[in-house]
């Protein structure tokens, strides 16, 4: 479903991204794991277009979107759980995941997202009418998942969703990543720093570190790997 | 805590520059009120660049300053041309407009230094405009009124010396003002001050950290730039032109005359204000004179292009060149 | 590298030739302009501008140039603009002075601008012609050189009061209201003094500041006090303010009179209605029946042209369908002042030039001139206008009438 | 005695409350880390410390003195050293000045002059192994480069008690055992206490810290050496993010 | 005796103020989306006065029908100069503009000197042309060397650069005004007659105003709520990176944003002639570029609505203060109003900076 080829980006005067190359399968997890300032975050924001592309190529549905700005992949069905929430903190739980139906396509199915996303985090229901900024950590990322799944995406990404979370709470986010491909059907393309819980999530796993792909291979098969554990992952 | 020669060298260029200029205004008949009009936006540039290029805030009410230095130059004269003292006049003058100009930054500086940003900016416009209606509605060193005095400098020195003080010895001053401006510029630069400044122009918080008191360098900074405003204010606008009324004292486009010199000029650099001050004050000059009527519409667009295409300015692009070259010790 | 020395070799040459600039012909009179074209002052110094030129071209083509030194010389006028600002008049005034080596300067618009420039031209020795600088202070610093076409400001509203004394003297009730700066504070002076004198009861005086937008609360607390005759003004935009909001305010005396503003023809254009039965001092105004006849009759010299040629001169002068106001008229008074010194001396010499001045008194479209030792213009009177039908009206002094004058005004409706 | 006393010290924002009621102490020249999930309220603990904004509640006592009101530049005077999560070196100024200004307005500041904290800035710059960058602007290294210039820094304040925030974050294996060599090191050298500041990187804690304090939910959880901390099964839960079963089994 | 008086400037006051605080909203709206300060703010309420000037001396259309035209020539306008000027200092996305080199500043300056030089020796009739062939020439330069460049920068917008390219915006709107109209003070006299409430007269031109001041805080407040493009603002002003995520063009949305601003700012100017109808003037926006700081940071600097709310609190103060100072002597009221004011501003910068509507 979507490839990426040799991609190179970065910020100014700096390279992130050396160009690595990884590939997401429909319907599946696929997880990207390493250490912090690898160039996870980078990569997503590049693939969406939020970073441009020095080089390489982001290939989504057969289709070379590499150039394509922010707002016209999630046009296409790509879109983004950003880290660190970026909730709009005085807009409503409810205008939250109605902005995320900006795009019109979207806005037509409105309704019916909301209620998947009511089933899948109950207390956003409750909530709807209490202002973002006002909800615990834990609350907030659902309301940022649900954000995103409002844009209707064939391809989510997500970025650190359980960072900064409870044990419990990093359970439930896992969980309903697992529900979102069983259930929903969705592409999910996975940055995250817990290894364990990713490893266990994951249908294919690519280690990344200094801006290039350092490993991949079936969750399995990493975790045998004493080497990959010890040398990128510190577990 | 004084550093070797070396170190001072870019003082160099300045000394040779305003060397230069003050040359051909001793030297080519007729040209002197310009050159001294250049020495003013070099001044001024210079002023302003050692607290807004060194700390990067923005003071958009700069002009209070100048403001408050020709009230000091002109309530000296004004109110003591009788007492019989002779020059000591001139240099009570100065020390009132040092002393007012420090009075203000000190007010302003514990209101608004504490702010930063466009709210910074903004905050010391109201000060300016605040301090305008002040004079003018409590009636003040006479209000709008304002305060004349050829008259006064004419009884306490003569005609002939007001005549060379207003139309020589002023300028001559004024390039002092400038000189000195840049001395202080390269002093702090050389020393812990300006040490402090870029990290906390840098990184205010950061800063903090490395155990830089920054509201005491910001205050330093503060209050050099506004003194040297005030003596400014007391030459080129008091002693020269021998009145003051306060909406011509604490008129906002001033301020942006300093911007726009620093930033041709290249903010933060020693150099940059008196490049800038030249090619804004010679650029202006010329095309008063061609296109009398019209020059603020041809200089408003050719700003915008220098901004966005040179954001660096002059100096600023000149380094970078001569990075690497035995030039290179000459220029900051 | 080698180019880079040529470069270096020429630049300072090219700057040289720049800046010392081509030598102009002996054989003609400049006048030097710094004028204010753009600014807090453009107005006025688009006016001024016109005025000088339409004088200059009078003089050129129909007076047939000056007469000096046995041979007709014309006048040349060399203006650049100093945007309002004080640096510019004295860097541009030297320029004008030893560059373009200009016969005579004329200052630029307002007192502040016109005593920027006064140190500069005391210092070269010309004679610096004041059109726009009304404070009566420009004349007590001593300066040698500047002279005076424009009234000082405390006569302004002098002949306003003494003609409400004389046709209507049962009207007590005063109420001054002028702009917050230092031309406005010295008229208002003026019409403070005069009006005790002439034993009229000041129920209000206050100021506002410069380039106000609302004047409600000032207007709300006149009102209050209960005037029969309002007086004041500034400048041209807060004039039609002052007129618009006592309108607005229901406020209705049996005299209002604004300086500057009231006499422009903007002012009925802007104000319609609204400015019926509004009167204004004014140094000159299109209707002013100044002759050459008259003149004779008083036996006073006469020049310039006829008011109908002057303002079909400013017209083309400016190449805008725009009348002249009284910031015009000044400066072209102050040429035809030039021309007839600089004949009369037979000299362009800036000592001799200033005293004939000051000996010189004579009568044109804009009236009479005449100047006292410190340069201050005294032999130019003041007329009244008052909007009446649309058109301005000179209603004061009594030999200057164009209409009888309107009092009270009109409410307004 | 101790170098560093934390006694009861609570800080809210809003009504968050980041750091409750936390009480400990840094002892002399110690390795020690504070570990804990993200949101845990390290940051504000070390924010708390050195002064970037003072407590709600509570006392900090460091050598003697009260600082719980000085402000951060006067806790830098008296000689605590801080470095930032994300590094923050001052970007246009060279990699030289940076270290300088850190010797310039230290603990020894007012006795350093220009020339000498530059000197002292050499002698860092050779230490974190830079030479080549010496007159780079610094905004321009790599993150790992940006790290250790900030790391000299604070060094050349002379400090006695450093505090590091998330030195390790980013670094790969290698990188992170040469850096805690480093680390300690430098501790044998400079004879300081360092704190330092862990959220994910077990094998840093296991070979760097001889102490360690967990935080959970701005509270404190564990204050223990090394091996008992990481084996506290309390600590497990909240740190590994695995709850207590599945650790036990 | 001073109780109707005080009444009667309150009352003046609050109309007025809706007006001024309809004049502030755009300045906020680009302060909350772009975070920039627009100084060229009064010259754009200024085109507004002669939109609305023209359009009743040319045609006789009454000022509440120049409503929709001023608009749609502020938001040209904003359009204009966000993409000519302001895109290259604030735009969001994108890596890093190339300086430009040493040969190209040099060839720049050579003809600009060049010209200079052929220019000294022209006849004063062709200065006009020259000078508006100049200034078009020197607008195509840039847009050559913009496209050239690409001008994107990679630090985050400077205020200094901001502050001096919005200044420079507003001095090139007044100087072409002034070429057009000259720089006489201009008005016009729409009566329809006035509403006597005993302490004070309030002529329904300036109800209107204030009504449509209102009516169109309304709107915005109602746009902003409910509509999907005023969302999409909202969004972007709260977190770009959230608004990215969700689909929204966020470099558009700042185009926008700035253009709608500017659309306010000069519908703003045809109101202010609704109340007062003369005096317009080139050089008329100074004051209220001052003013509409003092405004919005009453407010908030970053919010519209603030800006209302800040614009009303406003006119009160200044007109109710007023009162005040006269009771007492030697001071001029109307001054200290002024003085009063930017007091208010100052403390309120240091006690509230988020403005008097926020709760912390």
């Amino acid at each position: 479903m979507l490839k990426v080829e040799k991609l190179e980006s970065g910020y100014g005067p700096m390279q992130v991204l050396w160009g690595p190359n990884l590939q997401a399968e429909a319907g599946a997890i696929t997880s990207i794991l390493g250490p912090n300032g690898a160039g996870k975050s980078t990569l997503l924001w590049t693939i969406l277009g939020g970073v441009t592309a020095r080089r390489g190529k982001v290939v989504f549905e057969g289709n070379d979107v590499t150039e394509l700005p922010a707002h016209r992949k999630v046009d296409l069905g790509i879109t983004l759980v950003p880290e660190g929430k970026h909730l709009f903190k005085e807009m409503t739980v409810y205008e939250n995941l109605v902005m995320g139906a900006y795009r019109k396509e979207a806005l037509a199915e409105k309704e019916k997202t909301l209620d998947l996303i009511y089933s899948l985090f109950p207390i956003l229901a409750e909530r709807r009418n209490q202002k973002s900024g006002t909800l615990s950590g834990g609350q907030q990322q659902m309301v940022t998942i649900g954000r995103s799944l409002m844009t209707k995406p064939k391809l989510i990404m997500m970025d650190e969703p359980s960072q900064g979370l409870a044990p419990k709470l990093i359970m439930e986010i896992f969980e309903t990543v697992e529900r979102l491909k069983e259930e929903v059907g969705l592409t999910i393309l996975l940055v995250e720093q817990n290894a364990a819980a990713s490893l266990d999530a994951a249908d294919y796993v690519y280690v990344m570190h200094e801006g290039t792909i350092k490993a991949e291979g079936t969750p399995e098969v990493i975790k045998a790997s004493d080497e990959i554990r010890e040398a990128y992952l510190g577990i | 805590m004084m550093r070797p020669v070396r170190a001072y060298y870019p003082i160099l260029p300045v000394l040779i520059g305003y060397g230069i200029l003050f040359g051909i205004g001793q030297m080519v008949p007729g040209k002197w009120q310009l050159i001294s009009q250049l020495a003013f936006f070099c001044a001024l540039g210079q002023a302003f660049n050692l607290f807004m290029g060194m700390t990067g805030y923005v003071d958009f009410g700069y002009v209070a300053f100048l403001g408050v230095g020709t009230y000091g130059m002109a309530v000296s004269i004004y109110y003591l041309f009788d007492k019989g003292l002779g020059l000591t006049m001139i240099v009570i003058g100065m020390i009132l407009a040092a002393v007012f100009s420090t009075l203000l930054s000190l007010a302003v500086g514990a209101v608004a230094l504490r702010l930063r940003g466009a709210y910074f900016a903004i905050a010391t416009i109201g000060v300016n405009e605040g301090f305008r209606f002040l004079i003018e509605g409590a009636r003040i060193w006479n209000g709008s009124d304002g305060m004349i005095f050829s008259r006064h400098m004419k009884t306490a020195f003569g005609r002939e010396t007001a005549m060379a003080l207003s139309m020589k010895w002023a300028d001559v001053i004024v390039f002092g003002v400038a000189f000195l401006a840049a001395v202080m510029t390269l002093l702090y630069m050389r020393n812990k001050v300006g040490y402090a400044l870029t990290a906390l122009r840098e990184d205010e918080d950061a800063a903090k950290v490395m155990g830089i008191n920054v509201t005491r360098y910001k205050l330093i900074a503060f209050i050099t730039s506004a003194i040297l405003a005030g003596l400014l204010g007391a030459s080129a606008w008091a002693l020269k032109l021998t009145y003051v009324y306060p909406t011509d004292v604490f008129a906002i486009h001033y301020t942006v005359e300093a911007i726009i010199i620093v930033l041709l000029g290249g903010a933060g650099t020693l150099l940059g204000p008196i490049v800038g001050g030249l090619i804004y004050g010679v650029s202006k000059y010329y095309l008063a004179i061609v296109l009398p009527g019209f020059q603020l519409m041809i200089f408003a667009p050719i700003i915008i292009m220098i901004i966005v295409l040179f954001p660096e300015g002059t100096v600023g692009i000149l380094k970078k060149r001569v990075f690497g070259t035995p030039l290179e010790k000459f220029i900051i | 590298m080698k180019k880079r020395g040529l470069i270096l070799l020429v630049v300072p040459f090219l700057a040289i030739a720049f800046f010392v600039a081509p030598a102009h012909a002996v054989d003609s009179i400049v006048i030097g302009h710094p004028a204010a074209l753009s600014g807090s002052y453009a107005k006025a110094g688009e006016q001024a501008v016109g005025g000088v030129q339409a004088a200059v071209d009078w003089v050129n083509s129909v007076y047939g140039g000056v007469n000096v030194g046995g041979k007709k010389v014309p006048l040349v006028y060399k203006y650049y603009d100093c945007e309002s600002k004080k640096e510019s008049v004295t860097s541009l005034l030297e320029r004008l002075i030893t560059t373009d080596k200009v016969t005579v300067t004329f200052a630029p618009y307002s007192s502040g601008l016109t005593l920027a420039g006064a140190p500069v031209a005391e210092k070269y020795g010309i004679v610096y012609m004041d059109h726009g600088g009304a404070s009566d202070k420009i004349f007590t610093q001593g300066f040698e050189y500047v002279v005076q076409t424009i009234g000082p400001g405390s006569s302004y509203h002098v002949g306003t009061l003494e003609m409400v004394k004389k046709i209507a003297p049962d009207v007590k009730r005063v109420a001054l209201a002028y702009e917050d700066s230092e031309f406005a504070r010295s008229v208002m002076d003026g019409a403070e003094a005069k009006a005790r004198e002439l034993g009229f009861e000041v129920v209000f005086k206050r100021t506002y500041p410069m380039k106000v937008e609302d004047l409600t609360p000032l207007l709300s607390d006149l009102k209050a006090s209960d005037p029969e005759i309002v007086i004041g003004g500034g400048h041209f935009q807060d004039g039609q303010l002052f007129n618009k909001q006592m309108a607005d305010l229901d406020i209705n005396v049996k005299l209002l009179s604004l300086i500057a503003a009231a006499t422009l023809p903007a002012f009925g254009e802007a104000l319609g209605d609204l400015a019926e039965g509004v009167m204004g001092p004014s140094h000159w105004e299109y209707g002013v029946t100044f002759s050459e006849e008259g003149a004779k009759a008083a036996g006073m010299t006469w020049i310039g042209p006829s008011q109908d040629e002057y303002v079909a001169l400013f017209k083309k002068a400016v190449g805008k369908d725009m009348l002249p106001d009284y910031h015009a008229a000044e400066a072209s008074a102050q040429v035809l002042a030039l021309v007839l010194a600089v004949e009369k001396s037979d000299s362009v010499d800036s000592d001799v030039l200033r005293k004939t001045l000051g000996d010189l008194t004579f009568m044109s479209f804009y009236g009479g001139w005449d100047i006292d030792d410190t340069g201050k213009q005294i032999g130019h009177s003041m007329v009244n206008v008052q909007w009446q039908k649309g058109e301005r009206k000179i209603i004061w002094p009594e030999d200057a009438q164009t209409a009888k004058p309107v009092f009270p005004k009109p409410d307004f409706e | 005695m101790s170098l560093l006393r934390v006694e009861n010290v609570t800080k809210r924002f809003g009504g968050l409350v980041a750091v409750d009621d936390m009480s400990f102490e840094i002892r002399h020249g110690e390795l020690m880390a504070i570990v804990g999930p993200n949101g845990a309220g390290k940051t504000t603990m070390f924010n708390l410390i050195n002064g970037v904004f003072p407590a709600d509640e509570g006392r900090i006592i460091f050598e003697d003195v009260d600082v719980t009101r000085y402000p951060a530049y006067k806790r830098a005077h008296l000689g605590i050293g801080r470095t930032f999560q994300i590094p923050r070196p001052f970007a246009s100024a060279t990699v030289r000045e940076n270290i300088a200004i850190g010797g310039m307005f230290g603990a020894a500041g007012s006795e350093i002059s220009v020339d000498r904290a530059m000197e002292l800035a050499d002698h860092y710059i050779d230490i974190i192994g830079l030479k080549e960058h010496r007159d780079k602007p610094a905004g321009g290294l790599t993150p790992v480069e940006k790290k250790l210039v900030e790391i000299a820094r604070a060094l050349a304040m002379k400090p006695r008690l450093l505090l590091m925030d998330e030195a390790m974050a980013g670094m790969n294996p290698k990188d992170i055992d040469e850096m805690v060599a480093f680390i300690r090191e430098i501790r044998d050298t400079e004879g300081i206490a360092i704190v330092s500041m862990v959220e994910h990187i077990m094998r840093a804690v296991a070979g760097l810290a001889e102490r360690v304090i967990v935080m959970h939910q701005g509270a404190l959880l564990v204050d223990e050496p090394t091996q008992e901390a990481l084996s506290d099964p309390r600590v497990i839960e909240v740190y590994l993010g695995q709850p207590p079963e599945e650790a036990h089994a | 005796m001073i109780f109707e008086q005080l009444s009667g400037n309150l009352l003046q006051g609050l109309v007025l103020g809706s007006v001024y605080g309809m004049a502030t909203m755009g300045l906020s709206l680009i302060f909350g989306v772009l975070q920039v300060v627009n100084v060229g703010h009064g010259a754009f309420i200024m085109v507004g006065a002669f939109t609305s000037l023209m359009m009743f001396q040319a045609a006789g259309v009454p000022p509440v029908l120049a409503i929709p035209v001023a608009f749609a020539i502020g938001m040209a306008l904003g359009m204009l100069f966000y993409f000519g000027a302001l895109k290259p200092l604030v735009s969001p996305s994108g890596s890093g503009i190339k300086s430009l080199d040493m040969r190209a500043v040099g060839m720049g300056a050579g003809i600009l000197v060049a010209l200079l030089v052929v220019m000294r020796f022209l006849s004063a009739a062709f200065k006009l042309h020259f000078a508006i062939t100049l200034f078009v020439a020197i607008i195509f330069l840039y847009g050559f060397l913009l496209y050239i460049y690409g001008g994107r920068r990679q630090d985050k917008a400077p205020e200094l650069a901001t502050l001096l390219v919005t200044f420079s915006i507003g001095v090139i709107l007044e100087e072409s005004v002034k070429q057009l109209f000259t720089s006489e003070a201009r008005g016009f006299n729409w009566a329809i007659g006035k509403l006597d409430l005993g302490v004070t007269v309030l002529p329904y031109t300036k109800l209107i105003a204030s009504f449509g001041s209102l009516t169109i805080a309304v709107l915005l407040y109602l746009w902003f709520r409910k509509t999907r493009a005023g969302m999409a603002m909202r969004s972007v002003v709260e977190d770009d990176v959230g608004a990215r995520v969700c689909g929204v063009n966020v470099d558009w949305q700042y185009a926008l944003s700035f253009s709608l601003g500017i659309g306010l700012t000069v519908t703003s100017g045809v109101l202010l002639t609704m109340f007062i109808p003369v005096g317009i003037n080139p050089y008329m926006g100074g004051p209220y570029t001052l003013k509409s700081f003092v405004i919005a940071v009453l407010g908030g600097l970053a919010s519209p609505y603030g800006a209302f709310f800040g614009g009303l609190v406003f006119g009160l103060v200044e007109n109710g203060s007023y009162t005040l100072f006269a009771q007492f002597q030697g001071l001029e009221p109307f001054a200290m109003t002024r003085f009063f004011s930017f007091v208010m501003l100052l403390v309120i910068l240091l006690l509230r900076p988020t403005g008097l509507l926020k709760v912390k």
